[in-house]
Order: C-alpha cells, then structure tokens, then sequence
C-alpha cells in the first residue's frame, strides 16, 4: 500500500517527456513574446517566467488540470496554459484581439481561463491570497473534490493578506494549496532586505499550515512535493504551504534592467535550468537523442510561429461596442427587482 | 397587511429567507455569528445555519471580503458585514482591484456576486475613527453597485435582490437606523437595485435624499408646509450608484429648484454629483441655483455639540430653501 | 554582574506597594467611568480594562513612562494614567470637555497625552502596528535611547498590518516592544474561533522576534518579562513581543452583553485578580493590613470625587469655534510656499 | 536661468534638497533603493543618503505608510512612494484613518507631516488594475492636503513645501508625465499647496484642467483659437483639496462658460466638485451649462484602441465646448 503511493508519487516516463515537451513550449511561448513586446505588438506591462517552467509544470501536474482551480500573480501565461487554456488564446490576448482569452480586455498580467478553472492572473501583489482561501470556501460550499492551488511570488508574502488569509485557511480547513515561488527577488529587491525571515515555508507556523521547501528547478522534485502536497489538502486535512526554490532569467517586467542581480549567481542558476536537466536525464537515461530534443524543439518554434502567433496577428481587435459590455452583468433581471418588483 | 418591523429584522428575514432559499447563500463578518452582530443583523442566524454558513471571521478585513469574492466566483453568494464603514478602507483593494474588475478584466467569464453590507454616518459621539460617511468612496469606481436603504423595507428588499443580482453590490446602511421601525410585506418581495422614489410629492423644490437624511427632509417639508407654505418634493436616491438620472430630471423639471443633502463632507460628494447630472440634464429648467446641503468639513469630534454642528439636519434644510427662495 | 540584574528585575518593596495604589486607582476609575456611562455623562463607546490592569502597570513601570513612546488600542485610558497623563484631563476628555486631555475632540477611544509621551488610543483594530515601528524608526533617527511600547489585544494580531509591522521591525531592528494583552476574546468570539494559532508569542517566529508567555494577572511577573524585554529593545537588539494572557472582567464596551463568557471561566479569572493578589501577598508579607488597604481605597474613592469627577463635572464645554480648529495645522507658512513661494 | 529638466529629476532635485537640509527627512517605497524608483524619482539617493534614509520596502503597503506616519509624530519628514496608486487601496485605512485625523483627534496634540506620492493616471495598456484615476478618493476626506503637479517646476516647488508642511500631503502625479520636460529655476524656491494657476489667458470659456490634462487642454486651445476663433482660458487646478474657489470664481466671472475635464469616471469626481462649486459661488454668471468631460465609466481595458476610447482627449474637450457654443 504504501509502496504503491510511493509508486506513485514519481513521473512515469510518458509524463517525463510530455513535461519536457510542455516545458519548452512554455519556454520558447515566453521567449516569443519577448519578441513581440520588443516589437510593440503586446502592451502594457510584461512579465515572463522563464527559467521557473519547473514550478507550475511540476506541481499542476500533480494536481487535475481543468478541474481543480489555479490562480497566480501577474506572470501568469504558464500556469494557464498549463491548466488547458489554449495558448493561441492567451497570445491573442497579449495582442489585444477579440479572440484572446479575456477578448483583449484583460492583458498579460490578467489571463484567465474559467472554463479551464485558470482563476486568474493578478496584478495587485498579495490579491489572490485571499481569493484563494474563497475559491476553496465555495468547494467546501459546494462538496466538491477539488482542491485550488494558489501560485505567489516570495515578495508577495509580506503583504498583509498572505498573514489573513493563511490564518483563515487553517481556522476552516479549506482545501487549498499555496505556494511559494521564491526566485530571490521582489522586482530589484533582493529578498533578506525585505523579509525577515527568508525560507518562507517557516513562516506559516504561524498558522500551523503543514510545509515544506524544495528545490523549484528539477520538476521530478517538484512534481514528488507536490504530489504530497495536493493529497494533504484534498484529503480534507486543510491547507498545505509549498515553497520552491527558483530563479526568473529575465528582469522582473520587459522595462526592468535587471542590473541588480550578480552575473555569477544568474549563471549558477542558469547551470541547473529545469528543461535541460530533464532533457539531459532522458538522454543519458537513452529516452531521446539531443537530436529528438532539437526536432521537438523545431516542432515547438514552428507551431508558435504557425499556429499561436498566427492566429493572433490575423485575429481582429474587439469592436468599439466592447468597451462598456462587461462592467457590470447585462440584464440582471434582479436588477429591477426581478419577478414582480416593488409592490 | 404589511408588518412593522425594525431595521434589523428586515435584514434577519431577508438573509434568512436568501440563506433557505439557496444553500449557496452565506454571511460573514466580525462576530455575526455566536454574537448575532453589531446591530442583530444576523440575529439567530447561526443557531439556524451553524458555523459554516453563518462565519465569525477574524478582524481580517480585507482578507475576508476577498475570500467572499473568491467564494462568489464559484456561484457562492456570500454576504459581507463590514461591522462599521471606516473599516471598510482596510478591505477597499479587494473591493474596487478585484470585485469591481473581474467581470470586466475576464472578458464577462467571472462573476463576483459578493454582497456588502455596512453602516457609516455619524452616529452618537463614536469620535473620528468611527464616523466616516463614506458612500462618496463607493459610488466613484466602475463595476460596483451601490444602494442605501432609507426604511426596511427598502433594505429587506434590496437585500434579496442584491443577493441574486451577479454584480457586486454595496448595501450602505447607517448605524443609527438599525432600531427604526417601518411596514415590511409579508409576503417575499424584490426590490429594484436602480432607481428612485419620490418620497414626498410636492411642486416648489426638490430635495435630494438618501438613506437617513430622507427623514430629514420629511421633518422639513413639514416645516416648510406648514410655516412657510413651501411645498417640497423629497426623492430618495436608494440608488448612489448608478444614480437615478431619470429621476433627477422628472423632479426638477417639475420643481425647477432642488437641494441635495448629504452627511459626509461636502468635496466629490453626492451633492456635487446630482448638480452635475443636473447641470448635464437640466440646467435651463432651473429657476435657481442648486444647493447642496453637507457637514462641514472637518473629521467628526467627539463632543456632543460640536459632533452636531458638524452635521446637517432638518433645520439646515429648511434655511437652505427659504435662502433659495429669498426668504 | 548577573546577580544584579537578576535582582534589578524585581520589583522593590516601595514599587510594589505604589503598584497596588496605582492598579487600585485604575480600577476605581474605570468602575467610576462605567456609572458615568450609565448616568449619560460619558457618550460614545466606551472599553473597560478593569482584570487587566497588571498589563499595563507591570510593563510600562518597568519602562520609562514619560520618555519611552507607549501607544494603544481604543482600551485606553489606564495606559495613558500609568503613562503620566493626569487623571483629571483623562476623565474630562471622556466628559467631551475642553479641559480634556484632547480638548474634547478625541473621546474614550482616542486619549492622548503626547507630552507624557502616550501616543495615543485608536479605534482601528491593528491601526497602532504601523504607528508603534514608525515612532521606533523616528527613534532610531533621531538616535534616541528611548523605545516605544505597543500594546494590542490578541483579536488584533489577525489583522494584515501586525504581519506587515512585526516584519519591518525586526528587518530594520526597530526599538519596538509589543504587548499583546491576550484576554482571550475580540469582542465576543473566543480566540480560538478567530486565529488557528492560540498562542500569540509562537506567531511571532514568523518574523524571528524574540517573545515570551507570561501570567498577565500578577504584576510581579509581568514586570519581571517585561525588564527583560525593555532591556532588550533599548539595547539595540530589535524589537520584542511579550504575550500576557490577562481577563477583562466586563464586555468589550459598554453595549456589550457578555453573554457569550462562561460564567464559571469569568470565575476563575476573578479569583486571580492583579490587585487582590498584590494586596493579600503585601498583607501577608506583613507589609500592610487589610485596614491600610481600605484606608488607602477610600483615599482612591474620594479623590476619584472630589478632584476628578469634579473637575471634569465642572468644566466647560470646547466652544463652537473649536470645531474647524484642528482639521489642519493653523497657518502653515509652507502652505503659501512658504519664503517668497513662486517666482 | 531656468534649466530644462525631465519631472523625474525634478522630484530627485527636490528630495535630495530637503535630505540635505533636515536630516529627520527620509524616503520609503518599494524599489526606491538599490533601484531608484520605477519612474526615477529616487534616483542616486540611496548612495548618497544609505539604506536608512532611502528604505527599500516590503510589499506592505498599509503598513510602511503607518510607519511613516509614526515617524512623522516624532518630527521626522518621511516621503512615501506608492509605486502607483493602484497600490494605494491597500493604504486608505493608515491615510484616512490615521493621518488626516491624528492632528484633530488629539486635539491639535499631534501632527503627522508625512507626503505620500503616488503616480495615477491611465498609462499604456496597463489594464485594468493599473489604471486607476483616484485623485478624487484623496479629495473627499478632511484632514489631507491633495495637490497634483501639471510639470517639472511646480512638481519641484511643491514637494518641498510638502515636505516641511506640517500636514499630510498626498501629491498626485501621473505615470506618463515622468519625463516629461520643464524649465526649473535654478535658485531654490517653494511652490504653494493652496491656490490654482491660469496657463493660459482666454475670454470665452475657462477649461478647467490638472496634471495631465492641461497639457490636453494646451492642445485644444490651439485647435479653439485657430480653426474655430474660440479663446479658452486654461486654470490649472494644481491644488485638488482645499479647490481654489477664489481661481475657479475669477475665471467662471470672466469668460462665462465653464468645462472641466478629468481623467477618471465621471461620479463624485473632479468635475462634480468644480461644477458644484461655480453653482454655489457663481451660477448666475454662466451663459452655458458647464460640462465636464470625463473619462468613460468603465474599469480600463488592456486593448489600446479601447483603453483610448475610455479616456479623454483634446479632440473630446474640442467637441465639448463647441457643442457648448452650439456649434
Ligand atoms: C499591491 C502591490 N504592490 C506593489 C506592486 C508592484 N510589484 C509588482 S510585482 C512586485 C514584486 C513581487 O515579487 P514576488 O512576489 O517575489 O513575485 P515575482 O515577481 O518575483 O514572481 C511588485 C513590488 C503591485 N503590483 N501590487
Ligand atoms: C479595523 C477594525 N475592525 C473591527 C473593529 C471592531 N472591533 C473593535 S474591538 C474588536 C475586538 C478586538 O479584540 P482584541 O484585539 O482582542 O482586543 P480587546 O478588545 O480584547 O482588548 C473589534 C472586532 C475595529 N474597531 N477596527
Ligand atoms: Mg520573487
Ligand atoms: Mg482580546
């Protein structure tokens, strides 16, 4: 029995390679759109994840993507993709169009994909915390089996919803996941001159919420954590605190200079980059040939090109009737009082 | 036959009749459960419901209000009480960057149906922190709604509705209203989320009210009757956002003259608003200058006396018509 | 060397037998303030701190009251007496006159006495967090050897800005002593209805601050901590958190039923109060009889009479004028832009 | 001479001015530091000054603008940056709750002379929840001082005069106005927290602007005066709380007609306020119905060509008053 659950806390090889794959799609999406913001075809505010696929492939992997609920912060085009929202969607959203997965109305830093219970991307530091803790309310409300898995930035903690929301999680058992992903760093700021007390998974003894910390950058790790963490909370043992040490490679948004960070602890992190480490341990473990890896790699490059960033150039922008369509629900026949009204 | 009941019990049976109705419906807030509430909103509540649907939450506000919008994006319908308004700026991040976007920033796939109900206004000498008449702060944002009961029927009714309406809502109440006794029907009724009642009907001026300064101006029309043969209309504004402007216009296109009175300092207040839609609507309907009616500008003191110059009241009304009218 | 630190810690005799005037004053005071309440000559909502009144007296006797900033919630007033505030200004305030110690402005909850260095009552639960690190950091400014003291109810510590404060003090090593007065209820809700950690002083980890639990009933021990404490804080090793696990013995305010205490937990804690059991040890001890003790209460009595009830009974009101006179500082030259303004 | 300097460095000027001359004077805000400042405002003061007078802040917004506060009772002169005001949801409770009522509520015992900046404003597609327009949330609450630069010179002037003022000031800027360029005088000087300033001298019609939009309204008053032979007087509203009512009267007297235009939604905003104003202290000196121009009331969309739509413009302020002049 034991042995079993053991058993089954380890990716399969199917799931090795379909994460290395998913992994560097993640990548080379991020690297696009890059690209793009640097050719003015996505606005706003950008934020890429490269560098931390581990984190959000490891452990929605070990969670029902599409059923069990996700939200992050603003660097949120991973997790949703990850979670089933089609990434022709979340580019024609970056591009502003009407096909976009929020129809151009929510940007980069708001990706959502309810129907894939993506939940949301967030651009207020410390908002989904408390979000979180709701979703995971309303499947208690609902007995529902799911769980929902709240992603947040190390910086992100030392709000005060992190503090109220945790302390509520624990108080009602809700069954929700948090975690950490601590890159180091809060914008420039590097995360002892911020935080007092750095390995942020010692922090949520304060609500008496189970954690642990591991390494953010091998998704075998981060899958096995996570594993363990998602079965905590969906069998109904309350909320559960994961912190997994990472490292962004990019500036913190496209007009971040990232001149703040040594070169030498960036190269020390990009030595153990998770696509590669995978990739590297299929190869040796005879599973693929680098020269598999390459025509997957050109597969990936080739269908963003053809299919995702295609789709977002020839998409049209929302027509102008767009602008007030969705301030508040059309209709809402409670509104006038519903059925009968003042009497 | 309708009933009279008190405030509060108008908000009891509307939350109790929503929470048999619909087992999604909830309420949280600062000891409403095993205490009832503040002011006995949720009187009984708990005994009925238990822990789960009837939360004592902690002294989290902003943290509870934005785990009631997470609920709500699920279907939930969970019913805030903020237990004074001043404490609502500790919760304003979660309800104007979440409840007030998500349906917009979404594109239309979220709801957050949250309902949140506080009192504000100045009530018995509670001093500074405790007296903030913050309805101007909820109306001036994009995607929320926001009603103010001025009697319980009005909140019994638009309690129901907002706890059915997918939009956000904002239930202002006032904390010196909750022991105010008015006929509530007996049987379930729904009342509309937008719009206004003329209160008073009468065709020299307008006076603007909403929420407990209706009952001010029904002590001064009477005033202005019965001394001073001045026949005021009242339209109570249940609605602060989106205000009525069709009402607006009805009552000063057949007034010609209209005052708004409001508790809270005069700047970016009610008053300046219903001018504005008045300048916007119907500015050559006026015969005269329309005039607000507001506290003077000042946090509110704790001393009795200086706490009610501070805030305006009947008399204040009627010297501001009979000014208008030069008398 | 040791030695006399450790005998520096406890209270002397002459202390001792102040304290018990000083905590026997406070309880008569507050008790006067309940039947003001009642005969409608205090308005507004008003907090008792009659069971607790070791708390304050053990911790700030152990500081420099007068010097050391001490700030707290809307349960004031014994804080600001023990601080140096006359007694006098203090009922006067409550009697919203303008020989108040805020001239009638601030009320119960907002009692200040900044020349005696109370900073102040606030009616926000968690609002003086905040407050108490920045009055450390203006310490630390003005290179002060002064700390400031915050006391704050265990309710309070569920609030974002105790999670936000206690970071920042121990991140910039702020001269700050928190005091959080567990009574064991916010309100009505017992504490272990509101917060999934009970123990306040275990919370704290979260930001490496040192702390400690003691009985906040007797006051020798609370001052024995608090020593402690205050010689940590004024040393420069940053802030501390000290728990005293105290009993208010009326509700929260005066609207409050208690109806949700346990009569036999009421009982429990009323057997140990801080002033009979100072009383009975000085008794015992042959310090005082019984006699002296009612001599010296009926002293408290009279001058709670004669001098306090009076002088606020026979003060005036603050005048109409007084009503816009502090919205902003009167004449501000910088306000025209101060010498010469634009050119 | 008058040198030419982007808005940023004239808020860098004027801090490292006031650093040098008090040594009570600090800076705090997230990235300040090490960074200095998403928009530069903070730029080279960390070397110069250290980690203690330019603090790096957690992300704790409530709580770091508390602890300024704290240390402005004790005479220190903190200047708060929240990144944006978005962020300044989060800090309402330590603005309006403490600051703008210490000083009253002690009785004149305390002050709290902190200045809170924070940029405002609609950028380029940051979306929703970086977006907001709430200069008219910091107008409506006694006891704050609210002024909003137009340029590098009065952004200057006021910050230092902001600093040794012994109120709470929030400063107002705007997110795309940090480089912008503007002569500075060289010598020192001090601009007012009171008063308003008219940019440009016209008969016909006031366009009553701040921040950003007097540089919209420069633009329409170009296209007035050459295609249509209008003259616009522009009055920089620089000071939004206590509003110059003496500025807006001299103007309203003088040309008669009166727009104003603002950045946010329209309810309780900028505009209400001006209108309620000329309707208290100068309605029988109008020839038109003033109006204001406003931003679409909606939450601001990511697409550019929306989030352009929902904000004014030149061409909208142009519309407006020839419509005003029915034409
Ligand atoms: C309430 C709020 N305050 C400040 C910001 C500005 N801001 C955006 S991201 C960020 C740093 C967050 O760092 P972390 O939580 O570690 O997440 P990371 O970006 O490293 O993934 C800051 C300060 C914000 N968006 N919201
Ligand atoms: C921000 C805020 N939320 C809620 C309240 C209402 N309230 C006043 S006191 C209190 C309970 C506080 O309990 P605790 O901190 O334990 O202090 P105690 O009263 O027991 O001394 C509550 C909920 C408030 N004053 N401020
Ligand atoms: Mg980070
Ligand atoms: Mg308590």
């Amino acid at each position: 029995m034991n042995a079993k659950v053991q058993a089954s806390k380890k990716l399969s090889l199917e799931q090795k390679k379909r994460l290395l794959e998913e992994m560097l799609f993640a990548r080379r999406f991020e690297e696009r759109c890059y690209e793009a913001y640097v050719e003015r075809k996505i606005g706003g505010f950008l934020h890429l994840y490269s560098g931390e696929e581990a984190c959000a492939h490891g452990v929605i992997e070990a969670a029902n993507p599409g059923s069990d609920y996700v939200l992050t912060s603003y660097r949120d085009h991973v997790h949703a993709i990850k979670c089933g929202v089609d990434p022709k969607a979340v580019m024609a959203e970056l591009y502003a169009k009407v096909t976009g997965c929020c129809k151009g109305l929510g940007g980069s830093m708001h990706i959502f994909g309810v129907e894939n219970r993506f939940m949301g991307g967030y651009a207020l530091v410390g908002g989904p915390f408390p979000l979180a803790a709701g979703i995971a309310k309303g499947i208690q409300m609902k007995k529902g089996k799911e769980i929902c898995i709240c992603f947040l930035g190390d910086a992100a903690n030392n709000q005060g919803t992190f503090h109220e929301s945790l302390n509520m999680a624990k108080l009602w058992n809700l069954p929700v996941l948090y975690v950490c992903e601590n890159n180091l760093y809060g914008i420039g700021t590097r995360i002892d001159r911020s935080t007092a007390v750095v390995d942020q998974y010692k922090r949520v003894s304060a609500y008496n919420i189970p954690s642990t910390q591991v390494d953010g950058q091998d998704v075998e790790i981060v899958y096995e954590a996570a594993v363990e963490a998602v079965e905590h909370v969906r069998s109904g043992k309350g909320p559960y605190f994961l912190e997994l040490m990472t490292y962004r490679y990019r500036g913190h948004s496209m007009s971040d200079s990232n001149a703040y960070r040594p070169k030498s602890e960036e190269r020390i992190w990009s030595d153990r980059d998770p696509i590669i480490m995978l990739r590297d341990r299929l190869v040796e473990a005879k599973e693929m040939t680098i020269e598999d890896y390459k025509k997957m790699d050109n597969q990936i490059l080739d269908q963003i090109e053809s299919e995702v960033i295609k789709f977002a150039e020839e998409s049209p922008e929302p027509p102008l009737e767009m602008l007030e369509k969705y301030v508040l629900v059309e209709n809402d026949p409670w509104v006038k009082g519903g059925r009968g009204g003042v009497n | 036959m309708p009933q009279e009941i008190m405030f509060w019990e108008a908000l009891v049976r509307a939350q109790d009749e929503e929470m048999t109705n619909d087992p999604l419906v909830f309420c949280m807030g600062e000891d409403i459960g095993v205490v009832g509430g503040t002011y006995k909103a949720t009187t009984g509540l708990y005994d009925k419901y238990g822990p789960e649907r009837v939360m004592d939450t902690p002294i989290s506000e902003n943290g509870y209000t934005g785990l009631g919008i997470g609920a709500s994006y699920l279907g939930c319908r969970p019913i805030i009480e903020i237990m004074s308004v001043n404490f609502a700026w500790l919760a304003m991040d979660q309800i104007f960057n979440t409840a007030a976007k998500a349906h917009y920033m979404s594109g239309g796939q979220l709801k957050a149906p949250v309902v949140i109900r506080s009192p504000g206004g100045t009530a018995h000498q509670l001093g500074a922190q405790h007296s903030a008449r913050m309805e101007k702060v909820f109306m001036g944002v994009a995607g929320l709604r926001v009603v103010t009961p001025s009697n319980p029927k009005q909140v019994y009714g638009m309690l129901k509705s907002a706890v059915r309406c997918d939009d956000p809502v904002f239930i202002y109440e006032h904390e010196l209203m909750y022991n105010m006794k008015g006929a509530v029907p007996e049987d379930e009724f729904f009342h509309p989320l937008e719009g206004s009642e003329v209160t008073r009907r009468g065709k020299d001026v307008t006076l603007f009210a909403y929420n407990i300064s209706v009952h001010w101006c029904l002590q001064a029309a009477e005033i202005l009757a019965s001394q001073y043969q001045i026949d005021a209309e009242i339209v109570d504004l249940y609605t602060l956002s989106p205000l009525d402007r069709k009402g607006i216009i009805e009552s000063v296109s057949k007034t010609h003259r209209a005052l708004i009175i409001e508790e809270a300092e005069p700047a970016v207040g009610v008053g300046a608003e219903v001018m504005a839609i008045i300048n916007e609507e119907c500015f050559y309907e006026l015969d005269a200058a329309p005039v607000r009616v507001s506290a003077v500008n000042v946090p509110i003191p704790y001393n009795h006396s200086l706490e009610k110059a501070a805030i305006p009241n009947a008399n204040d009304v009627v010297k501001a018509v009979l000014k208008m009218f030069g008398r």
